[in-house]
């Protein structure tokens, strides 16, 4: 090949290349196709944008928090964001030793010893209001459904992961409401129990294909997994069955995943864009403590464009849910979880 | 065929300590058994040097910095578009590789060692302390491991017993309300029995029904694995009020008390480190429980004859290796993490394992492995944060220095040094 | 020659103590069916439905309704008696067939499932077997692999890494090239390359084969994380775009109702696994390679008097063993239809050590003990997904809880290949 | 076919076991190959069979030099070879342990067992052996095991069959039987290499005898030469082939078994209702071809297998319960029969070893604490009384000879005050000299007053300890006989005859071996 001429480095958008933004993910690592994915994905936009210098790093064991989030102070990072609750404790020290920097929690907000909310003023939390978008999703599947069986399940029983649950099945519920000769039937969470069917890791894909399998074996049609790449493991057994399709979570799983083509609709958690602008919050010398709520209010949640279902949903299913959208922003229904934020 | 290799029984495990160490058993280019007839060749003080065993485990870090050197230059997209015209300007290619392992390799010394750039001596002096910290759990989980190797069983079951030392330890901690010091004393008596307990478990259902070790502790660590799982979602269990799945805060009457001020992190579990490592000797050593443990392991027939009980000593060792893992899972959350999460254990089950093969299933050889690969995880992190190299190339570099400290043989064949003269005596 | 007589019948006293062992497991499973399920169950008055239906079958076979309470305190009935019918035998030092704990057995999941599924829903047999099975494809793979190596005399626990090597090439390989069937020609490779490793430092430098195998599976772990975070997500629609397996129905064996799509409507790397299950049990034990494979296993010397090279043997027969336990791999990736993630093969490996243990080193012992544990786990997912109240975490626990009761319960000290880990070398 | 070596020179490592030997066995004759435990015997055939690549000299057959690259070319060139230790994989049937190597299949690598098997029938037959074929190896009682290594030696057309040892695992009357079927052999033009330390039984069958001494030849012999002769040449000095001892005085009966049964897996009788005492003083000997319950009663007495019934009493007290260290703590010294595996630990010091089942008692430890400096003192003492020839005492024990190792056990089971000495095989593998030593210690242990319970399956070493003899067969005491019983008498026992028939049978010629007779004559 040809040997490229030397050039000055640097490109991009602005230069703020004196200020530098990092972050540090949990055990799901950059490609969970979830959370972290969606954190690292704001950052690189705000690297793009922003042409501020930035740092990554990647924890495999819940050892590897404090150390990394260490070394991130110790690069002197101006903002150092954490991504999930995990990362609590040591973005929590972090930001109590060096008050002159910032620091920001995605997912979670930061708590004391007896798991009390505080603030911090060098701390922002950046967390989302899940459920009002599943429970948009919920409405649309149930809707959705030919068998009148819809089904969920999650990796770990976590908050961030139940919202979900919790919102689906109360959509379900609205749904079945509204329509009182209907009854269809959500399997894999119980909201009132708080309790349901969990992969047990954010990684196995076998384990998710083989929940599927037995959902779609119980008639279950439209399947929400809340499992990162488990989710893909769903996603195929849902594509190999042919007759059932899945509500993806966190970003479009249209574009992010190769299963486009079974994808209801995801229920969309716009972290990349909250990331995004809390950094160029910070750069323009604006960094506020205040937690950030993702809602659909703010379009911090939101339910994705059906895409190649988009034919599919009858318009007035699609009506309904637009019209439950208005409703749960203008607070005329509130959808509650013991997981909201 | 050499001796102890041809006895029944010496099986596996009882390899595990002969392979590399004594060059009888590993060792086909000695013919296996030798007389004891030493220098034959001429003894020179270089020859010796030449063929110490520590001068292999020198070589076998370098070569194992080398597989990782290439990966990293490999994975490296500058290189990678040096090599697109590399038969234009070779030299690109070279000085590009040159420069990024370098610069890999200085951040991962100085996130292990000592940081020449740090804003403030604190911060220079820090990475060697962090060592020290990722050691810890290393040495402990390592020792009980090598213990079992060295009693001739194969516990992969670290892993387990690392969690459940530290859910007792953990538990004990932030449940009870006891003066300090007590506190601390009763929780990491929980983590011992926690351990103890799994470990126990395993080696019972050896001694009495012959239950093969390596797959019941592979089982009890999957099970433990859930367990912690299912408990930290139990208000009872977790003492908090978040839904997420974590324990409260250990209180600090059971912390185990920084070692140094406060951007320090070395805690007093070093300290138990350094204790157990001086006490696992003792015992092996010095000790007729250890005679028994090491008697069993080289060749449990004749310990038998000798009235050596091998199903007492498959139960306490399997006990006692579980205690000091979980003794690792206490340091971990009594001094690190304060609070129990699900993934506490991390990967300590299995890094302890290299540990102990890396040591050679000795105590001192034990804890220096134990501060190398705790040198390696601490300068991992800053290599990964400065230089944006995949933490995972720590795995190659170690698993690569394992197999060849495994083979001396080998290395020396690498650089074409001399094989040792006769055997040496333990 | 002089032979003495006969020596004499023993007395009475001199025989062996009576093993109550199994009797009092039977006793206890029947009166934990009898009251735990049936008259305490809470079933009354509730009905149970099996359904073998897929909905696409070709004969379809109506559902199962039967009454729960009668079903289980029925069942409960005759386990009881079977454990008395034991107790009987075990006092006069007999043992029942073998048919007789595989019934015990068949007759108390029955009994299991009637009252859990009491009203929550039905119980979906085909599915559940058929998931069982899917979930056992990597772990017989694996069992076959490290089966072939010990017999061999050489102790294999790198099958995990193996596993997860033939995962991460076959989608690799699969992926670039756009053909799932490639995937199948690499990932064989790729358990050999792993195998190639462990040879070499097994026989040529007499390492610890135990050490061995710990160490290459971290070695792969840290290569494939590598890879993947390196190179797969750099450019994932080249390196890791998912490609499946087809699935090929066997014309008129599929369409046999519940056996037939449980069975035969698998992709080719099924059909493969119970074509190596076949081939490796028919060669080892009734064909020249069988005969010196366990040979060079039990007596290597033995085997290289009579002019076998016992340590090319060995090798070739790793080698192949490593191309089994390659494919298995493959099944997480392009046999499930998946992209490779990260350290995918989860522990499977030590899992499919584990059955060729429980298995006595036979490949049908092996297939067997791979099929209790992927039973036991979807059997967890089926109860799972039925809303059964029991938590999550616990039912994944079965299938390992199972495991250690196999081992120490009815396995105990078994007799591995003599030679299995003892490097071999004739001065 | 005519065989000759020349100026083999085998080393290992730096250690000489063949030092430029050579060898002719002309075509049918039986060559006998003589020398002491350790002098290269079996070294020497593992190279002319291929097993081992000699460092300098070579093998020639029938004139031509030939090269075996594996004991396969060994084979196809005529050779045979039934080694020291069998050659045969435990779990296999007879019909696959002849066929393993030269498998007869039916096309696509499928095994041809029916062909397997005609042929050991056919083999069988010719020689009237009566094996089964579908027998399990390991099932097998070891004369049969040897009758399998010879058809497997015989199934591939081996015109020089070697035998190494075949007779140390068989009663007399069995050597009897071997030596018809060596000469049948013979007859059909075989060659044989028979390699034993027995001199009877050489003179008994060999044409030619070549004596090797630590890895050389060092002289030819006629079968008529003297057994001192042969011994003299064997050893390089003269040999006291028997021990000096005084007549023993009995003092009372402080060990005894009574109905002693234990069981087996798969409920096999291993010892059948044993009952015999030991009055201090006195040395028992239990004889018998190894693998009738000897091992089994040794182990028993010192509780490393429970009897199903049965009481074992030393000093007045049932041991019943008691556990091994408690046994050992009561004053019984055990040797074991196999002392790699049960005597030593391979990879321990040689002080180490020195203790293994002293290791917590005084003074060698003060409760969990071990005393090194006290092993040490004490150990070097022990090498001194013992005559062990070492180069230091912390060196593992494996580097030891297996004589000095044997010493090392003997000199930590009678180096304390006993009660009762248990020893099997006490010199199996060692040399003639040490021999010697070993038995000068045992009669001295008895003189001092312990009762000793020795078991040895070569009759040489019974005569030459024992006060009392007890034959074993089957798990069950044939019979408790003087030390004056004549070797056939003792043969038929050990072959399950009661004492009475023995005697009668012999007494009428019946059947006394001829071995026996060659001596008498
Ligand atoms: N593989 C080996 N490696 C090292 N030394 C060996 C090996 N095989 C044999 N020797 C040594 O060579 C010497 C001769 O052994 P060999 O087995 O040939 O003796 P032998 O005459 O057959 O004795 P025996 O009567 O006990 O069978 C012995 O000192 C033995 O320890
Ligand atoms: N399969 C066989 N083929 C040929 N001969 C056999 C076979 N089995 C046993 N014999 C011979 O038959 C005789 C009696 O054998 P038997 O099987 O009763 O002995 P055993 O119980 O195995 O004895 P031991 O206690 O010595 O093991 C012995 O002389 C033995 O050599
Ligand atoms: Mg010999
Ligand atoms: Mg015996």
């Amino acid at each position: 090949g040809e040997a490229p001429e030397d050039s000055a480095a640097g490109d991009g958008g602005g230069d703020n290349s004196d200020y530098k933004a990092c972050i540090v993910s949990d055990q799901g690592g950059w490609d969970d196709k979830s959370f972290n994915e969606s954190a690292k994905a704001g950052l690189d936009m705000a690297v793009e944008e922003l042409g501020i210098d930035h740092a990554t790093a990647e924890s495999s064991a819940d050892a590897d928090f404090g150390p990394n989030v260490d070394n991130m102070v110790s690069q002197g990072c101006n903002i150092t964001l954490g991504v999930g609750f995990l990362l609590e404790g040591a973005i929590h020290d972090a930001a109590e030793a060096n008050t002159d920097l910032h620091f920001g929690l995605v997912d979670a907000t930061f708590t004391d010893d007896d798991s009390n909310t505080v603030e911090l003023d060098n701390g922002k939390p950046i967390i989302f209001n899940t459920a009002e978008a599943a429970y948009l999703a919920g409405y649309l599947a149930a809707g959705m459904s030919e068998s009148g069986t819809v089904a969920t399940f999650g990796g770990i029983q976590i908050p961030s992961v139940t919202i979900f649950m919790d919102g689906f099945v109360d959509g379900v519920a609205k749904y079945n409401e509204d329509n009182g000769d209907e009854e269809v039937k959500v399997l894999g969470w119980d909201k009132e129990a708080q309790s349901g069917s969990f992969s047990g890791d954010f990684e196995n894909q076998s384990q998710g294909q083989a929940l599927t399998e037995q959902f779609i074996s119980q008639d279950a049609d439209i399947i929400m997994p809340v499992a990162g790449p488990v989710g893909l493991g769903a996603a195929s057994a849902a594509s190999a069955d042919g007759d059932t399709s899945i509500v993806w979570v966190d970003q479009d799983g249209y574009e992010s995943t190769e299963y486009g083509d079974i994808i209801l609709t995801t229920v969309q958690k716009e972290i990349a864009t909250a990331v995004k602008d809390t950094i160029a919050q910070d750069v323009e010398g604006n960094f506020s403590s205040e937690p950030y709520v993702g809602t659909l209010e703010n379009g911090g949640v939101d339910l994705a464009p059906y895409h190649d279902f988009e034919d599919e949903v009858p318009e007035e299913l699609d009506a309904k849910v637009q019209e439950l959208k208005e409703q749960i922003i203008s607070g005329d229904i509130v959808v509650e979880s013991p997981s909201t934020p | 065929m050499s001796e102890s290799s041809a006895a029944p029984g010496s099986g596996a495990s009882a390899e595990v300590i002969g392979a590399g160490e004594t060059s009888g058993t590993g060792d086909p280019s000695t013919g296996g058994r030798q007389p004891a007839r030493r220098h034959e060749a001429r003894p020179g003080v270089l020859r010796d040097i030449l063929s110490g065993s520590w001068l292999v485990s020198l070589l076998s870090i370098a070569v194992g910095l080398l597989a990782g050197a290439v990966l990293i230059a490999a994975s490296n997209e500058s290189v990678q578009e040096t090599l697109g015209y590399f038969f234009a300007r070779p030299a690109d290619f070279f000085v590009t590789a040159w420069h990024v392992v370098t610069e890999a390799y200085i951040a991962l010394f100085r996130g292990a060692i000592f940081d020449w750039q740090a804003t403030s001596f604190v911060r220079a002096v820090r990475p060697f302390t962090e060592s020290l910290v990722a050691a810890t759990p290393l040495i402990l989980a390592g020792l009980g491991i090598a213990l079992g190797f060295r009693s001739g069983l194969f516990n992969i079951g670290g892993q387990g017993q690392v969690i459940l030392g530290a859910i007792l330890a953990g538990f004990l901690g932030y449940w009870l309300t006891l003066p300090a010091g007590l506190h601390l004393v009763v929780a990491v008596l929980g983590g011992i029995a926690g351990g103890a307990l799994w470990g126990g478990i395993a080696g019972a259902l050896k001694a009495r029904t012959g239950a093969n070790e390596v797959i019941v502790t592979i089982m009890l660590n999957s099970i433990a694995g859930y367990l912690i799982a299912y408990l930290l979602k139990q208000q009872w269990f977790t003492q908090s009020g978040s839904a997420n799945p974590q324990s409260r805060d250990v209180d600090a009457t059971a912390s185990l008390f920084p070692l140094l001020p406060d951007p320090f992190r070395l805690n007093a579990g070093f300290l138990i480190a350094v204790a157990a490592t001086v006490l696992v000797w003792w015992l092996l050593e010095r000790s007729t429980l250890g005679f028994e443990f090491r008697a069993v392991g080289e060749n449990p027939h004749a310990a038998r004859t000798a009235g050596i009980s091998v199903g007492r000593v498959t139960f306490l060792v399997m006990a006692l290796a579980g205690a000091l893992a979980g003794l690792a899972g206490a340091s971990q959350v009594l001094g690190t993490e304060d609070k129990l999460t699900i993934g506490i254990a991390g990967s300590l089950g299995f890094d302890a394992i290299t540990v102990a093969l890396l040591g050679r299933s000795r105590p001192l050889g034990t804890f220096l492995a134990g501060l190398l690969f705790g040198a390696f995880k601490a300068g991992g992190y800053t290599m990964q944060a400065q230089t944006g190299t995949p933490i995972d190339i720590i795995l190659v570099v170690q698993s690569v220095i394992v197999l060849l400290i495994a083979a001396p043989p080998l290395v020396r064949g690498l650089f074409r040094l001399p094989a040792p003269a006769g055997k040496e005596a333990r | 020659m002089t032979t003495a007589a006969a020596t004499p019948q023993l007395t009475a006293d001199l025989r062996a103590p009576i093993d109550w062992k199994l009797p009092v497991v039977y006793a206890v499973l029947g009166v934990l069916t009898l009251f735990g399920f049936g008259l305490f169950g809470g079933a009354a008055g509730r009905h149970t439905v099996f359904s073998f239906s897929t909905g696409r079958d070709f004969f379809s076979v109506p559902d199962l309704t039967v009454s729960s309470w009668p079903t289980a305190v029925g069942a409960g009935i005759v386990l009881v008696m079977m454990a008395a019918a034991a107790a009987w035998l075990a006092t006069r030092r007999e043992k029942p067939g073998v048919w007789f704990p595989v019934v015990y057995g068949l007759l108390f999941l029955f009994a299991f499932l009637t009252w859990a599924g009491a009203d929550t829903g039905r119980i979906p047999v085909t599915p559940l077997l058929a998931g069982a099975l899917a979930l056992s494809v990597p772990l017989i793979f694996g069992a076959m692999c490290g089966l072939v190596g010990e017999r061999s005399g050489i102790i294999n626990i790198a099958i995990e890494g193996q596993l997860l090597a033939g995962a991460f090439l076959a989608a690799v390989v699969a992926s670039a090239l756009r053909n799932p069937y490639a995937g199948l020609v690499a990932a064989p490779i790729a358990g050999a390359l792993v195998a190639v490793l462990l040879t070499f430092f097994a026989i040529r430098y007499w390492v610890d084969q135990i050490i061995i195998g710990v160490v290459l599976n971290v070695l792969v772990v840290g290569l494939t994380n590598f890879l993947f975070s390196t190179v797969l997500t750099a450019n994932p629609e080249t390196w890791n775009a998912r490609q499946s397996l087809p699935t090929v129905p066997i014309p008129l064996l599929a369409d046999i109702p519940v056996i037939g799509p449980v069975f035969f409507n698998q992709t080719i790397l099924v059909y493969l696994m119970y074509a190596a299950v076949a081939v490796i049990h028919v060669l080892l034990f009734h064909s020249r390679w069988g005969l010196r494979t366990r040979a060079i296993g039990e007596h290597p010397k033995a085997a290289d008097t009579v002019g076998i090279r016992v340590n090319r043997s060995r090798v070739v027969n790793t080698l192949i063993a490593g191309g089994i336990a390659g494919l298995g791999g493959a099944f997480f990736t392009i046999g499930s239809g998946l992209a490779f993630g990260k350290e995918m093969s989860a522990g499977q490996g030590y899992i499919a050590l584990a059955a060729m243990i429980l298995g006595k080193w036979s490949p049908m012992g092996a297939v067997a003990a791979a099929l209790l544990f992927g039973f036991a786990r979807n059997l967890g997912n089926t109860l799972s997904t039925m809303g059964t109240p029991v938590p999550s975490d616990l039912l994944l626990m079965l299938p390992y809880i199972v495991t250690i009761f196999a081992v120490a319960g009815f396995v105990g000290r078994v007799r591995p290949p003599a030679a299995a880990g003892k490097p071999y070398g004739a001065q | 076919m005519k065989l000759e070596l020349s100026g083999i020179t085998k080393r290992f490592g730096s250690f000489t076991a063949n030092d430029s030997i050579d060898l002719v066995v002309t075509p049918g004759e039986i060559h006998a190959l003589l020398g002491e435990n350790g002098a290269g015997k079996s070294t020497l055939m593992n190279v002319l069979y291929g097993l081992y690549a000699p460092e300098e000299g070579e093998i020639l057959i029938d004139g031509r030099a030939v090269r075996f690259s594996g004991p396969g070319d060994a084979v196809a060139a005529g050779i045979g070879m039934v080694h020291q230790h069998f050659m045969l994989v435990p779990v296999f049937t007879v019909a696959e342990s002849v066929a393993l190597g030269y498998e007869p299949t039916r096309g696509a690598g499928m095994m041809d067992l029916a062909e397997a098997r005609r042929k050991v029938e056919e083999i069988s037959a010719r020689f009237g052996f009566s094996i089964d074929p579908d027998a399990v190896i390991e099932d097998l009682p070891v004369g049969a095991q040897q009758r399998v290594e010879i058809i497997k030696a015989l199934s591939r057309d081996a015109e020089v069959l070697i035998l190494d040892e075949p007779t140390a695992v068989l009663t007399p009357q069995e050597t009897d039987e071997l030596i018809g079927i060596m000469r049948q052999l013979k007859e059909r033009g075989t060659s044989i290499v028979f390699i034993t330390h027995k001199l009877r039984e050489v003179k008994a069958i060999a044409d030619e005898i070549t004596v090797i001494r630590r890895g050389r030849v060092v002289g030819q012999a006629a079968p008529e030469s003297t057994e001192s002769e042969l011994a003299g040449l064997m050893v390089g000095r003269e040999v006291h082939l028997t021990t000096d001892k005084e007549a023993p005085e009995p003092g009372d009966a402080t060990f005894s078994v009574e109905n002693l049964t234990v069981v087996g897996g798969g409920e096999s009788v291993l010892l059948d209702d044993v009952s015999f005492s030991v009055r201090r003083g006195e040395v028992l000997a239990i004889a018998g071809v190894d693998g009738n319950g000897q091992s089994e009663l040794a182990e028993a007495i010192l509780g490393l297998v429970a009897p199903r019934t049965g009481r074992i009493v030393l000093d007045g007290r049932d041991l019943g319960e008691r556990s091994v260290k408690e046994r050992l703590r009561a004053g019984i010294g055990f040797v074991p029969e196999d002392r790699s595996t049960d005597g030593v630990i391979a990879g321990f010091a040689i002080r180490e070893n020195m203790i293994l089942d002293l290791y917590d008692a005084e003074p060698y430890a003060k409760g969990l604490s071990m005393r090194p400096a006290v092993v040490r003192t004490e150990g070097e003492k022990k090498v001194e009384e013992f005559d062990i020839r070492l180069s230091s005492i912390d060196h593992p024990i494996s580097t030891l000879s297996g004589g000095n190792q044997q010493k090392v056990v003997l000199a930590r089971e009678l180096g304390r005050p006993l009660r009762l000495l248990v020893a099997s095989q006490p010199t199996r593998g060692v040399d003639v000299g040490s021999i010697e030593f070993v038995h000068r210690r045992i009669i001295a242990e008895r003189d001092a007053g312990t009762p000793c319970v020795i078991v040895s399956t070569e009759l040489d070493e019974v005569y030459n300890l024992a006060d009392r003899i007890a034959v074993m067969y089957k798990g069950r005491l044939v019979g408790i006989v003087p030390p004056d019983t004549p070797r056939d008498v003792l043969g038929l026992m050990m072959a399950g005859v009661p004492e009475d028939e023995a005697l009668a049978r012999v007494e009428s010629g019946e059947d006394a071996t001829e071995i026996s007779a060659a001596e008498e004559a």
